[in-house]
């Protein structure tokens, strides 16, 4: 398995994807006119003929048996110029005296613009065929190289949106508490309108003073900020990696945001550069021994690749890599690589993370 | 005969006792001795202060009995709503939210605190022995005060506010406090109530939340008290609304309850009111009058007969002279009661 | 003779021509062809559409030169403001700061985005011919739409609002709106204006700042323009104020200019009207009085002469009867000039 | 010269340095009676007399030669709860129309409570004739051991407000531009009463609106979240520590806040501890050699010492310490110390820092 750029003939199997993503995963539509903008979107951005902050870049796990996109992700260079950004900020109000002896600490939701330009780690989507062998690791960890190598085309910040905590019926009790009051519809008719890409709607309904949590349901109060239970191990990923919930959550259903500086990401802080030797002897990645696989991608833009070897095969800044890794990775001897262990060393995870 | 008159500070003990027999809430008028003295004090400077307009002043009356020198009421006026500082109150107004992509519109009702009535002339204080309630000398004790403020034209803003007191049942419970102020001044009403009188009403309102208030977000219980009354408060509101006051936009920020406003000029009290010389007589028939003289510092009020003629001056009986300590050829005003 | 009556499809050349000669800002009338031509066929629906009040509706006079047909000037009315979306102002509130430690209190004036105004009868689209201006054509053009108004009871809300031109420039210089809205949307005032009158002012509006303005933090010259009215609307505001028309604590979001309000039944134009049945006639001196007829589909006003006798008609010309498209015994309006 | 807590003898030393400190430290009071509660707050803190969250833990740079307070500085615990603590949030609003083609963003500033409950870096201040010889490294930095040592006593964030910037003659032009319309005085009364402790005139004065920055003079926008000059060591220092601006600045000089999680302060994460030896041997640390230092703390609380040791007296996890140093920090063979070296290795600085 490997990760490549999104190509123009992926479009039938990126429609296979959207049908079986199902509603939950807005961000890729079922409809065939609208994934072909999509696409064409992330072609233009690799090809360098949109503006750096319009850029959407779409990547591909290919299974290299079958040239079969088993799973896409994605990265967005610079968020809230096509659209506007909506978060909520969740930020403290005091009302306190001294004389009546009264001292509360209050939450507020702000309307907020304010993770506009920032980068974002963006669509994820495995076909459940292919959740083995760490290729959701892969998938999700690949963009860190490509950040890593291309840092100056991202913002200082990147984040990603959480998918908020709704029941086993689909219904948010944020939603139900806040949203519902002023857009008039159910979470699952707003939530499918925001990703068909119609954001405008937005704007025109949504309450524009802050809100104080107190006047929320309990059940609302209580989902500010937490994730829906099928997004655990994607967040659980992310603080991994050092992102850190930064007291955003997302107006409709309050799942939180987790941000942080590209630098600090993990992949990319320990990620370093390596000589390439082809060698027939370059040891087999062991997919079963989590913490023995290094994910290597070629450093290129428009031919980026990305697919995981084996710890062994790094020697002393040498990266050994057997002649058909290198012909999926399109690297020479002559090439450099880039690397890092696809997993955190637990044991070198700072005490209190 | 039932007089209204400046209270003065021997009138202190008197209050007290009424207070504590009055079942209306009365935030304005405080329990706490000390506290009391001084809004007596301040009122007396009010009353002599006649040539000062520039500060604002607080007025309180009361209503004595003429034969007992028992007091059975009192009522008060601030020349200026909070007083110098600022006078909370929420302000209901709707927000459109419309949207052109999904074709729908509704309004949404949403409290914005605000100062806006700060400044205006308040009524206040009203407190009257329950045993009087239904008598014409409830009215006497509210509309003297309109009588003040017409003879003493220029010294307060033209526009008058009320603020009647909200739902709220003895046990404290306040369906719009619960669900609003409560949720960041952790006290039950009663006690918020009582720090309102004994700490100041814009102290407490201070505390507040500061954000408008969704309506759509309280619960249907809070949000239906909204701008309602307190039965309690019906006599009163029958006499405003008669008066010409009418509901404004802004409520109470503890209680929901609303605010009435009228201007002094569109008041009946002031639309029926005439000046004329006291002629004090035997014979004083006619129809029931509230009379009064036309002083500031020593201004009395009372109910009297007389019979309105062609000329400058009326008979009124020498008992209503005496009370208002008028004497042939001083200047009453007089309105229907 | 000059007509007002309701613009039809065949008038959208002539309302061209008229817009390009005349010097106000009428943001209200597109200068787009196909968006005009949109607006009078709205303005067409609205007026046959009698029954239905359910919907907003946007009326729209033409004043037309019986002898030449030409036109020489446009009125509009939108029975609510906003036509279903959010009508956008700024309303000027005063927020009181004050220490009790520091025993200071100042009122800081703060403009609100505020939706209140909506739904209300909005006067809009006033374009005069400038050889007009001075005369008494200026007040049929205007008064008509209240002649209307009065004469189509229960069809539009009792609160009527006129918005009035700000202070700007030629060169689109515009104080309030460079220190407001240009901070947010850099685009000069007359291409904000052209976008106005093209996209829709409520389009433009949900662009503009929408937390409030702190008054003390703008230029001296933009904070003095709030509420001031353009030179060129003095002849329409000072028929407005004569109307019983006031100023309002609201204003246009863009340049700052006053809303004023008055309610129907408080117009000069209502409280004058009578209504009789017509009687055509060779003979009809007397003072001069707006005469419309009574109908809604096809509303017809002139200037014209006449005598209020004590009978339930009145005589008219043969030349103003014409002109209303009326008969004896039928009915007519008529409120002094 | 060493640190330890505050005492109550050293309440003349303190006195005097408040004489020196002039206006523009604020925290410490000219004014004996005031100086003296301030005393009495940080010796309950130590005695633990009061609640966790409302200590204020001051400690003294002392030299031994003289026993003389030279520099004090504080930490506290939470803060907000005595008074109410404001900032304004530095937020984005965007205004956008595909349509007519405006996007713009625009800085919001949003009077907020949140960083009510945060711990604080507060007061510093050293003796003019002490400013040498690794002095003002050694009393900023040994707040960190401290952290370290008893973290369970903080927030898990720990907040430094800078100085914000201010002319020569002392005028702001974010005062200027903002609160002096609201306060109707100049910004070093305002000032003055905020360092009295008289802080409920912000809330009842402040505009409690958020603030357009666009509507601002240009002075005032652009030192929004800058310091004054004389602070720029002080936030260099915070940063090399990992102290990054949160988008929270002084609701008066609009001086940015910086804020860092407790665990992720280089000196928190660096420290170790060790065992010590008292050896008449142990190397003298030189004070000139910045990168050759170590801080030395001695754990404990009550008690709590630390100086200054040299690099070379750490080998294989054992602290060599000479009689003297042993005595001042009370630490005996049995007992352990933690380290940190001074300064952040340069080398090891993350790249992006």
């Amino acid at each position: 398995m490997y990760i490549r750029p999104i190509q123009q003939q992926d479009l039938d199997d990126l429609y296979e994807l959207a049908k079986l993503s199902g509603i939950g995963v807005t961000s890729l539509p079922d409809d065939k006119a609208k994934m072909q903008a999509k696409l064409e979107s992330a072609l233009s951005s690799f090809n360098e003929t949109v503006a750096e902050q319009q850029r959407t870049y779409l990547f591909a796990l290919v299974d290299p048996a079958k040239e079969k996109v088993a799973g896409i992700c994605a990265l967005e260079a610079s968020i809230g110029h096509n659209d506007i950004w909506y978060n909520y900020h969740v930020g403290k109000t005091v009302h306190a005296s001294h004389e009546i002896g009264v001292h509360k600490i209050t939450q507020t939701l702000h309307l907020s613009n304010d993770l506009t330009s920032s980068s974002e780690i963006a669509t994820l989507f495995l076909t459940p065929d292919y959740r083995n062998n760490q290729n959701g690791q892969l998938l999700s960890r690949s963009r860190y190289l490509f950040l890593a190598e291309f840092s100056e085309l991202f913002s200082e910040q990147i984040i990603a949106e959480m998918r908020g905590y709704s029941d086993e019926n689909g219904r948010s009790p944020f939603w139900d508490s806040l949203g519902k009051h002023f857009f008039h519809m159910e979470f699952s008719d707003a939530d499918h309108l925001t990703g068909l890409g119609n954001k405008v709607f937005i704007a025109e309904l949504m309450p524009k003073f802050p809100i104080y949590v107190p006047m929320l349901s309990d059940a609302a109060q209580q989902t500010i900020g937490k994730v829906h239970p099928q997004t655990e191990p994607a967040l659980a990923m992310l603080k991994s990696e050092g992102f850190e919930y930064n007291n955003y959550v997302d107006i409709f259903d309050a799942g939180p945001s987790v941000a942080a500086k590209v630098k600090n990401i993990r992949a990319v802080r320990e990620s370093q550069i390596t000589a390439v030797v082809i060698d027939e002897q370059a040891p087999e990645p062991d997919l079963n021994n989590k913490q023995a696989l290094l994910m290597v991608s070629n450093r290129q833009f428009k031919d980026y690749r990305v697919l995981l070897a084996s710890q062994s095969a790094l020697v002393d800044g040498t990266l050994m890599l057997s002649p058909q890794q290198a012909t999926l990775l399109q690297l020479t001897e002559s090439d450099s690589a880039r690397v890092v262990s696809l997993r955190p060393n637990p044991s070198l995870t700072p005490t209190g993370a | 005969m039932y007089l209204i008159r400046p209270a003065i500070f021997s009138d202190l003990t008197s209050i007290e006792r009424l207070l504590s027999e009055t079942e209306a809430r009365v935030t304005t008028l405080p329990k706490d001795r000390d506290q009391l003295s001084e809004r007596i004090s301040e009122s007396s400077d009010a009353f002599l202060n006649a040539a000062d307009n520039e500060q604002p002043a607080s007025y309180l009356f009361v209503m004595e009995d003429t034969k007992s020198g028992e007091l059975h009421g009192t009522s008060g006026i601030d020349s200026e709503a909070g007083n110098g500082y600022p006078f909370f109150n929420y302000r209901l107004d709707k927000l459109v939210h419309a949207s052109h992509a999904l074709n729908i519109s509704s309004k949404v009702p949403v409290l914005f605190l605000s100062h806006e009535l700060t400044g205006k002339t308040l009524m206040r204080s009203f407190a009257i022995d329950p045993a009087l309630h239904d008598s014409e000398y409830f009215d006497l004790l509210s509309r003297a005060r309109l009588m003040f403020m017409a003879t003493q034209a220029g010294k307060f803003h033209q526009e008058i506010i009320v603020e009647i007191q909200g739902i709220f049942n003895d046990k404290g419970d306040c369906p719009f406090w619960d669900a609003v102020g409560r949720k960041f001044i952790d006290l039950d009403f009663l006690t918020v109530d009582y720090y309102c009188s004994k700490k100041s009403k814009t102290f407490m309102s201070e505390l507040i939340p500061q954000h408008p208030i969704y309506v759509p977000l309280l619960p249907p219980k809070a949000a239906e008290n909204i701008g309602r009354s307190h039965q309690a408060a019906n006599r009163i509101c029958q006499l405003l609304y008669k008066e010409g006051f009418q509901q404004s936009k802004f409520i109470d920020p503890f209680d929901g309850g609303p605010v009435l406003k009228c201007e002094v000029k569109f008041t009946q009290t002031y639309r029926n009111m005439r000046f004329k010389k006291a002629y004090p007589s035997e014979v004083a028939d006619g129809m029931k009058y509230l009379i009064s003289n036309h002083r500031h510092d020593d201004f009395r009020c009372v109910v009297g007969t007389l019979v309105e003629g062609i000329g400058d001056s009326v008979r009124i009986s020498h008992e209503v002279a005496e009370a208002l300590n008028v004497e042939q050829g001083d200047s009453l005003a007089f309105s229907l009661l």
